[in-house]
């Protein structure tokens, strides 16, 4: 019973275990994965009612809207990333797990991304009819929304782990991100503008990737540290 | 280094330290910032193009380079606090922080100001003025996450981190800034943008610039001093301190 | 083997308030020790240094004199921490819930061991339910079911006897006496006065009465 | 001396307006980031110094005592046994069914 325990898989395990556990839970809870959408939509529907229905004015700041729409979802769906953990305790069991708590973090990351930010870039071009967003940009903005949903879900569970072990942490998380959203925003909407347009829009995406790798390489360390300081309180 | 570091462990080093060179900043501050209004308001020539509104530069660039500086030094800190486990250095970010968000309100404020007389209106998105804006709400961030958790080490240790994940973050959101202005307003002169001004007119904005940043550190010394009294309030030295009688402030 | 977990020194300071200060002690194998004291004592602060997840205390802490700063992965690796919440997901059941730990701390999950856990846990039949339709009892049981299942020689138990019922408590006194017989180590902290021969006892906010 | 007179200072080209407004923000700031200093630093000393009124003794503050009863098990605990360790609460006596409520 007594003799020192080795684990005998390594984190890749635990890393596989925490994205199922994580896609299960999502999927079993459709809210969490379709709230974001429905919030895009509505948001999307707002514009034209609020501004004017005239395509042609639409067009001019529809790639804007989509992106800053798309943006205001993702932040919607943050708040929920670490909370549901923190509240039942597994928040501080998976810390306590012998793997790098950083690796885990991409992990939940990941999935918070493919059931949010996969999502929201696939159901774009539809909106995009919707606000007479010209031809050809419709792929663009899909590509651009995929890539830099995926910055802005790593961002944003930086703000996530620090705000979880706060009661009201909601507004304090989106006053925390938004002003690290703005390069993505900017490179993502500049990219469907460059489409639509024309010009090439392979520099948008290119930066947009650099962007996505930055937070790739140092969000993980921070959304680590930022948990062991929420769960020591 | 190793052993400044040991030093800075201890509250009470500082306090001594920071009390007895404070008022040489304070001197220096107020010198600086008297010679160099006097020098940029009365005697540095007008702009040929924007006339004397151009002199709100003296008081522009000034806040504008502290606005920046103090929160790189906030999260310099943060990573002192962080790493090194010293408490000083959280006591001084946090002090620091209200500080940087005046200086970059005011900030904006001189450069909204700055644009009335050519652009009539009082905000304009250029560059510079929109990344102030954007570590303005970084710094609100920053004050907001400290006072937002209840024990005294968690606000601390989350506004480091925070400091730090957002300085990082300020030469990425100005360089996209840049480029954004750029994209949209390519040929417009930029307000803050300068040519290469003549030495009479740079010399007034180097001394109030110096003059700013010895107001900074006098006053982050004398408001650390006193977040030391009010966290190290149990200590026996700050009792003794106190029982001697009114110190030197 | 022998394991041990020391202690010189320790002293822990939340917001300016001393919790404890000066705590020595060694734990080794077959020890049983509860950590007792009034509300607001620091008993769970001092459950969370020794479990390694707070690292703000002065004084150091060893573990088979290795000091716990430099090895956590080995440490954490033979360390077995249930908390105040007994960490179940609402939205899974109970076997997914013992496969996901299995696979955190790098066991090879078998679902049979977990079944037969499950069962001595008086959970059988209620594997493949999801955890919110259990009520407390049971989900701290699911959480319990790991002392079997995973064998670690250090427990560090925060209030496991909350929600329990009463032949709940038995078992978990006998499995508590069993993991201390066969070498273990456990350090626990609950209200509930437990029925243990040899029960070390280390009381906190004893203010010099 | 930029200026011709006072006046002409005073109106600043016709900018007096913007100028006086962006250095008055300024300076204003700055005088009020000094006194608030000057009165955070007197604030701070008079708390403490009332503080210290209320709690004369200089008794170094209460740290709340461990004591630590290890239960001897008969045969293993022999080469553990530290000096540290052995400071058994006077009084309380270490039976091995500890029965008593403490």
């Amino acid at each position: 019973m007594n003799r020192p325990n080795e684990p005998q898989r390594g984190a890749d395990a635990a890393v596989v275990a925490m994205l199922k556990r994580d896609l299960m839970l999502l999927l079993r809870q459709r809210g969490d994965v379709i709230n974001p959408l429905v919030f895009f939509a509505l948001v999307i529907t707002l514009f034209p009612i609020g501004i004017s229905p005239e395509p042609a004015l639409l067009a001019v700041v529809a790639p804007g809207l989509l992106w800053v729409a798309a943006l205001l979802a993702a932040l919607l769906s943050l708040d929920g990333l670490f909370r549901s953990d923190f509240d039942d305790g597994s928040l501080e069991q998976w810390l306590l797990a012998p793997q790098p708590t950083a690796l885990l973090c991409m992990a939940k990351v990941l999935a918070h991304w493919l059931l949010t930010g996969l999502p929201l870039a696939l159901i774009a071009p539809l909106l995009g009819v919707m606000l007479a967003l010209p031809a050809g940009s419709y792929w663009a903005l899909c590509v651009s929304l995929a890539l830099g949903t995926a910055s802005l879900s790593l961002i944003g569970a930086i703000g996530a782990a620090l705000t979880v072990g706060l009661a009201r942490g909601g507004v304090l998380l989106s006053l925390l991100v938004l002003p690290l959203y703005i390069p993505v925003l900017i490179f993502g909407s500049g990219a469907v503008s460059a489409a639509v347009v024309g010009s090439g829009l392979a520099a948008h995406l290119a930066i947009l990737g650099a962007l996505l790798a930055v937070a790739l390489m140092l969000a993980p360390w921070a959304i680590a540290a930022a948990l062991r300081i929420s769960i020591n309180g | 280094m190793w052993a400044f570091i040991q030093k800075l462990r201890s509250p009470k080093w500082f306090y001594a330290i920071g009390g007895k060179c404070q008022p040489w900043f304070w001197a220096a501050a107020l010198g600086l910032i008297a010679l160099g209004s006097v020098w940029g308001l009365a005697f540095a020539p007008a702009d040929y193009q924007q006339g004397n509104s151009f002199r709100i530069i003296y008081v522009h660039v000034p806040t504008a380079f502290l606005a920046q500086s103090i929160f790189v030094s906030m999260a310099a800190c943060g990573l002192a606090f962080m790493v090194w486990k010293i408490k000083l250095a959280d006591m001084a970010a946090s002090v620091m922080a209200p500080i940087g968000a005046l200086m970059t309100f005011v900030a904006l404020y001189s450069g909204a100001v700055w644009g009335v007389p050519t652009w009539g209106t009082w905000w304009i998105w250029d560059a510079r003025l929109t990344s102030m804006l954007i570590l303005l709400f970084l710094y609100i961030g920053v004050i907001a996450l400290r006072r937002a958790f209840a024990s005294l080490e968690g606000g601390a240790r989350a506004a480091s981190v925070l400091a730090m994940v957002g300085v990082i973050n300020i030469p990425i959101i100005k360089y996209s800034v840049d480029w954004w202005y750029t994209l949209h307003q390519p040929a417009s002169f930029t307000i803050t943008g300068r040519a290469a001004m003549p030495m009479a007119m740079w010399a007034p904005l180097l001394v109030m610039v110096v003059g700013f940043y010895c107001f900074f550190i006098a006053l982050t010394l004398t408001r650390t001093r006193s977040e030391i009294l009010r966290r190290e309030g149990g200590k026996r030295w700050v009792r003794e301190l106190v029982e001697e009688g009114a110190d030197g402030l | 083997m022998r394991l041990c977990l020391e202690a010189r020194q320790l002293a822990c300071e939340r917001d300016d308030r001393p919790l404890f200060g000066q705590l020595d002690f060694a734990l080794g194998s077959g020890d049983i020790v509860q950590v007792e004291g009034p509300n607001g004592s620091g008993k769970t602060t001092l459950l969370k240094i020794l479990s390694g997840q707070l690292g703000d205390y002065q004084g150091e802490l060893f573990w088979n004199g290795v000091s716990l700063r430099q090895n956590r992965d080995h440490f954490l690796a033979n360390l077995l921490y249930l908390g105040h919440a007994p960490g179940v997901k609402a939205g899974l059941t109970a076997l997914e819930t013992l496969a996901w730990y299995q696979a955190l701390a790098g066991d090879i999950p078998s679902e049979d061991t977990s079944l037969e856990a499950l069962a001595q846990w008086g959970l059988a039949g209620f594997e493949d339910v999801p955890a919110h339709q259990l009520s407390a009892g049971q989900q701290r049981r699911i959480a319990l079911a790991r002392l079997l299942l995973q064998p670690r020689p250090l427990w560090i138990l925060d209030e496991p006897f909350t929600a329990i019922d009463r032949n709940g408590v038995a078992l978990l006194e006998s499995l508590i006496q069993a993991h201390a017989n066969a070498g273990g180590c456990v350090v626990v902290t609950t209200h509930h006065r437990l029925d243990i021969a040899r029960l070390g006892r280390i009381r906190l906010g004893v203010t010099g009465e | 001396m930029a200026f011709d007179s006072l006046a002409d200072f005073i109106a600043m080209g016709g900018h007096a307006r913007y100028v006086w407004a962006a250095w008055g923000v300024t300076l204003l700031m700055l005088l009020a980031l000094t006194l608030f200093a000057w009165f955070e630093q007197r604030l701070a000393l008079r708390v403490l110094r009332r503080h210290l009124r209320r709690t004369p003794t200089l008794a170094e503050r209460q740290v709340p005592k461990a004591s630590v009863t290890l239960a001897q098990a008969p045969t293993t605990q022999a080469t553990l046994q530290t000096s540290a360790q052995a400071s058994i609460q006077d009084g309380s006596q270490d039976s091995t069914h500890n029965r008593s409520a403490p």
